[in-house]
């Protein structure tokens, strides 16, 4: 599809609305509830972990290079490099991609400086190992085992490298907890990590971590927009089968609206 | 050759025992190989053709691209940071116009393929049913895994949190159906590489020590 | 009784080196030994199998490499196969790759069983190398209507018609079947530019990741076949009475599952046992 | 976008815009960009420092908006008729060519990062040094075999440069993929106990799958009849089914709460909405 047929126009609106309207009631002071997310909450444990034994946290924002699951994954890194300056504890950083990199390296200064230890940010611990995917694979190994990793962090879109860096992590005995979008690789990181954040949750882990009245609007919002959905979907199995048997005159058949070709 | 590429792949191997030495070499080894390729292609399949030769035939203009891209470098001066800021702001904006496209493209063909009658009317009474009761499973584990994602519903009882606790449970059965569908096509890269290992360079070997 | 429940409770705690050296030799033994388990036909490689049979005398056949050393494992024995096929029963057929490597693959792979089986290029089969994958969809809308308009010349630069087994070539309607040896979505290309408009049959080769999601075509008929991954290949040589690599891999595919599968009973006997002992 | 265009003609840079010519050699160009970099980077970066302080932060939330609506704008906005194109399209052709070029000059920032790491370590003489030296020559082998291919194509230099790419980066790179495949029997191993009720149906299912792949799966359901009711029990089959519908229907519930997770994400990003996740800091 190259351009958006009115259904898609007018399902969009509904979803954009609903978001945007409870990020700005949101904003405006309303209290929400969120549901606890387990893995989340380890994320602390993991850098805290870290401290106690005076050894790096491993962050890894996945593989793909400027998207918006590795700009969440970002998001993510600015909380996990908060806590650690605060800690005084080092979180290295291996990227796969340039840009990546430079974002991180930023994120990570402005953290050191903001919690009043600038002198502590070292460039070296935001690193570019390589944008091949096993190359960036066989360095986070290498580095798991020669920083002597306490906590491994494994947030983004990761492909078939996840079970690499996740069993590599778990032979050098570090707390692990993962999360990303790809469907594919939550078994492997359910199998080997701590804790995994499943599918949407690795969406809502900002939110749910800052406590950020934004976004966590915004986060009920999607809730909205996921209903839509269902709501959608139900209409259209109703549909599907009361004209399987034609009970609905031709004219109330609306599926093919929602048929892209 | 053959000897470089199996001493390599057996360094590679030998993190399974232990980190080590020759781990560590052929790492590095891969990791500059693999960056003294990125420096070339981006020169010779991108820079080359989209820029320079253009720059040389006339397009002038597109020297802005290289002034837009040492904006990003302004990240080593303290003072004019916030220009590279500019930059990943221009770069977050282009990606976050794609997402609308991006949903519907991806998305609509999935709604559309979720409406599935839940009544079928087959060539036969057993296919019927079976169909039927596919269609009804598949929906009902689409509602209740989504149900497992609504994040600002509270459940006050444990009648209103099944749905998404039968979520999670069927996540759980599909991630283990996803995992056991992955193994034969790992094991199958494997399987290749040792076939390299044993066909290619064993007789090498057998060769080079005469036995 | 006591010492029998400790080494039973052992067995939760194997260490993952010693998994290790167990997978290499299990996976090994049958590569080594040229050992082969019973292969059931299945369905899928069957309809492969007799699309390649049923290939009219005077059609050729096309075979499309769409993959690259990543996938070789599975793909190379794949491709093996199926042209000893085509050679075997005198069927004509030309290369076409989307894929620089997979050219080369198919180029060396073609040139390698034409030796073997006394073959000769141009005659027998030829090779029309690479096109970019940036225009495949144009590629197969043309050559469809006008094949050696399109395609042009082959890979050594030679005009079709220069080239005996092309003579009578002019469109799709003398291709008898493609076969889509590919680790890409290609498949979805040439159903909807090929098969859908002109019923010119398919033959499906992905690899095993791939396979679940083609079912669906398969049941809808609009690929003829499909070889799984390296157990398609393995089917497809059993089929052809061969014991070639994937008859061998295969079985170091099913040895290397059973290991798996062994592994998790005994890690449960062992989990089961502490637990119990626990309880006592 | 023609209008663009001519626009962009007509305020050419200095000196590759109008002293050059196709046919001076490469080095006059290379000096030629060098000198219009100079010139076109400074007035830009002049007519930057000229925004206030307090106009920066708006300033990038201006160029973010403008970014992402021409790709909002152009898929809304319905193609012309028989084309599958509107009047932005082009525009969003040029813009995804500028992204890639910038992302292939940001690669120096990541070669930086690298050098810069392994060359403080040599310099050093830091423990595991001479692995950095095993990058520097493994990283300038295959950049100037590749140049060198490219500058003066012989059977030499072609096969120099495929020897480099096959040991350096393919065959590494089909070794730690295949490494997966033991990783994959310590993962099951480990996390397959019937621990609990989640555990066990991801073991459940996992073991159906996995024999309904193999050959010897299918062998042990062999007997039982292909078709009808009881052929849905084959493993083969079962291992399909499960696949296709409860594998299928989890995947999609997921994926729509991701993509909806997508969306609101790059709507905040978009409108400048998204607090607290990058950069704080006042500019």
């Amino acid at each position: 599809m190259s351009h958006a047929t009115w259904t898609v126009a007018i399902f969009e609106a509904i979803l954009v609305f609903f978001i945007l309207s409870k990020i700005f009631l949101a904003r405006r002071g309303k209290s929400l509830y969120i549901r606890k997310i387990a893995g989340l909450n380890a994320i602390d444990e993991a850098v805290g972990r870290a401290t106690e034994m005076g050894r790096p946290v491993l962050f890894s924002p996945g593989i793909y290079p400027l998207d918006i699951s590795t700009l969440q994954a970002l998001s993510i890194l600015k909380h996990v490099t908060n806590m650690a300056a605060k800690y005084r504890t080092r979180v290295i950083v291996p990227t796969l991609d340039a840009v990546i990199q430079t974002m991180a390296e930023e994120i990570s200064k402005e953290a050191y400086a903001a919690q009043g230890v600038p002198e502590q940010f070292n460039p070296d611990d935001i690193r570019f190992l390589s944008n091949n995917q096993f190359a960036y694979a066989s360095g986070v190994v290498g580095i798991l085992n020669r920083e002597k990793v306490a906590s491994s962090l494994l947030f983004g879109y990761f492909a078939a490298e996840s079970l690499i860096l996740a069993e590599a992590g778990h032979n050098v005995g570090a707390v692990q907890v993962a999360g990303t979008p790809a469907f594919m690789q939550i078994p492997f990181f359910l199998t080997t990590c701590d804790y995994t954040i499943i599918g949407d949750e690795f969406y809502a882990a900002s939110a749910y971590i800052s406590r950020e009245p934004t976004l966590l609007g915004s986060l009920v919002g999607q809730d909205y927009a996921k209903a839509v959905i269902v709501l959608v979907i139900l209409a259209g199995v109703i549909t599907a089968t009361l004209s399987q048997f034609g009970l609905l005159p031709h004219w109330m058949n609306w599926l093919h609206l929602f048929n892209p070709k | 050759m053959v000897w470089l590429a199996a001493i390599i792949t057996l360094a590679l191997f030998s993190i399974l025992y232990k980190e080590n030495t020759a781990y560590r070499l052929a790492e590095h080894i891969f990791i500059g190989a693999a960056s003294g390729y990125l420096v070339y292609t981006a020169w010779s399949q991108i820079l080359k053709p989209m820029w320079w030769d253009k720059i040389v035939q006339g397009e002038s203009y597109w020297i802005l691209a290289l002034v837009a891209s040492s904006m990003f470098y302004f990240v080593f001066n303290q003072k004019y940071v916030w220009i590279s800021r500019l930059m990943f702001g221009a770069l977050m904006g282009l990606i976050s116009g794609m997402a609308f496209k991006g949903f519907a493209g991806y998305n609509m063909d999935q709604i559309h393929a979720s409406f599935k009658p839940v009544i079928v009317h087959g060539h036969s009474f057993s296919q019927s049913l079976g169909q039927s009761l596919s269609n009804l499973l598949f929906i009902f584990i689409l509602l209740t895994v989504m149900a497992y994602f609504f994040f600002s519903f509270e459940h006050k009882s444990r009648v209103t949190s099944l749905p998404s606790r039968t979520g999670r449970w069927v996540l759980m059965f599909a991630f283990g159906a996803m995992f056991g569908a992955t193994v034969m096509a790992r094991m199958s890269l494997l399987i290749g590489r040792m076939n390299f290992l044993i066909h290619d360079w064993l007789p090498l070997v057998r060769r080079f020590f005469h036995f | 009784m006591n010492l029998f429940l400790n080494w039973l409770e052992k067995l939760q705690h194997i260490d993952s080196r010693i998994l290790y050296l167990l997978l290499a030799v299990v996976l090994a033994i049958p590569l080594v030994f040229n050992m082969s388990l019973p292969i059931p036909i299945s369905p899928a490689a069957q309809g492969a199998y007799d699309a390649v049979e049923h290939i009219p005398s005077d059609k050729i056949a096309i075979v499309s490499v769409n993959w690259s050393s990543g996938t070789e494992a599975e793909n190379q024995p794949q491709m093996d196969a199926l042209i000893r096929h085509l050679f075997l029963r005198h069927k004509k057929f030309a290369i076409l790759a989307f894929d620089p490597q997979g050219s080369k693959f198919g180029e060396d792979t073609a040139a390698r069983l034409s030796k073997e089986l006394g073959k000769t290029y141009g005659k027998d089969w030829m090779d029309f190398g690479f096109r970019p994958i940036e225009n495949m969809v144009l590629t197969m809308q043309g050559m469809a209507r006008d094949l050696p308009g399109t395609l042009v010349s082959d890979i050594h630069g030679t005009p079709l018609s220069a080239i005996p087994m092309m003579r009578g070539v002019k469109d799709i309607h003398d291709v008898g079947l493609i076969a889509d040896i590919t680790s890409i979505g290609t498949i979805q290309a040439w159903i909807a530019f090929i098969y859908g408009p002109y019923r010119t049959p398919l033959v499906y080769a992905p690899t095993a990741v791939m396979a679940p999601e083609a079912f669906n075509m398969l049941d809808a008929g609009q690929i003829k076949g499909m070889l799984i991954g390296m157990k398609g290949a393995a089917e497809y040589e059993k089929l052809l009475g061969r014991k070639d690599f994937a008859t061998k891999a295969t079985a170091s595919l099913s040895t290397s599952h059973l290991l798996i599968i062994v592994m998790i009973i005994l890690g449960n006997v062992g989990y089961i046992s502490s637990r119990r002992r626990r309880r006592e | 976008m023609p209008i663009l265009r001519h626009i962009l003609y007509f305020l050419r840079p200095p000196v590759t815009g109008f002293l050059l010519h196709p046919s001076s050699p490469w080095y006059l160009w290379a000096l030629g960009v060098v000198a219009d970099f100079i010139i076109v980077g400074g007035i830009i970066f002049y007519l930057l420092k000229l925004i206030p302080n307090r106009g920066r932060k708006i300033f990038i939330g201006i160029v973010t908006f403008l970014c992402g609506a021409v790709y909002a704008v152009e898929f809304f906005i319905p193609s012309k008729a028989g084309k599958d194109a509107n009047f932005l399209t082009p525009l969003t052709q040029q813009v995804d060519m500028v992204t890639t070029i910038l992302y292939a000059f940001a690669v120096g920032l990541g070669v930086y990062s690298l050098i810069s790491f392994h060359g403080k370590k040599i310099a050093k003489m830091r423990a595991g040094w001479p692995n950095s030296l095993a990058f520097f020559i493994a990283f300038l082998a295959l950049m100037i075999a590749g140049f060198w291919k490219d500058a003066a194509p012989s059977k030499i230099s072609a096969n120099l440069y495929d020897l480099f790419f096959k040991v350096g980066v393919a065959n590494p790179g089909a070794t730690m993929f295949s490494i997966i495949g033991f990783y994959i029997i310590s993962a099951a191993y480990r996390a397959f106990r019937i621990r609990s009720a989640e555990a066990t149906l991801m073991l459940v299912a996992a073991f159906i799958v996995m024999l309904g792949q193999v050959p010897i799966g299918a062998f042990l359901t062999h007997q039982i009849p292909n078709h009808g009711v009881w052929g849905f029990f084959r493993f083969e089959n079962l291992s399909y089914w499960i696949l296709r519908v409860p594998n299928m229907a989890a995947q999609r519930g997921v994926s729509f709460g991701v993509e909806i997770g997508a969306l609101a994400m790059s709507l905040r990003l978009w409108l400048s909405l998204e607090r607290g996740s990058f950069f704080e800091q006042e500019l």
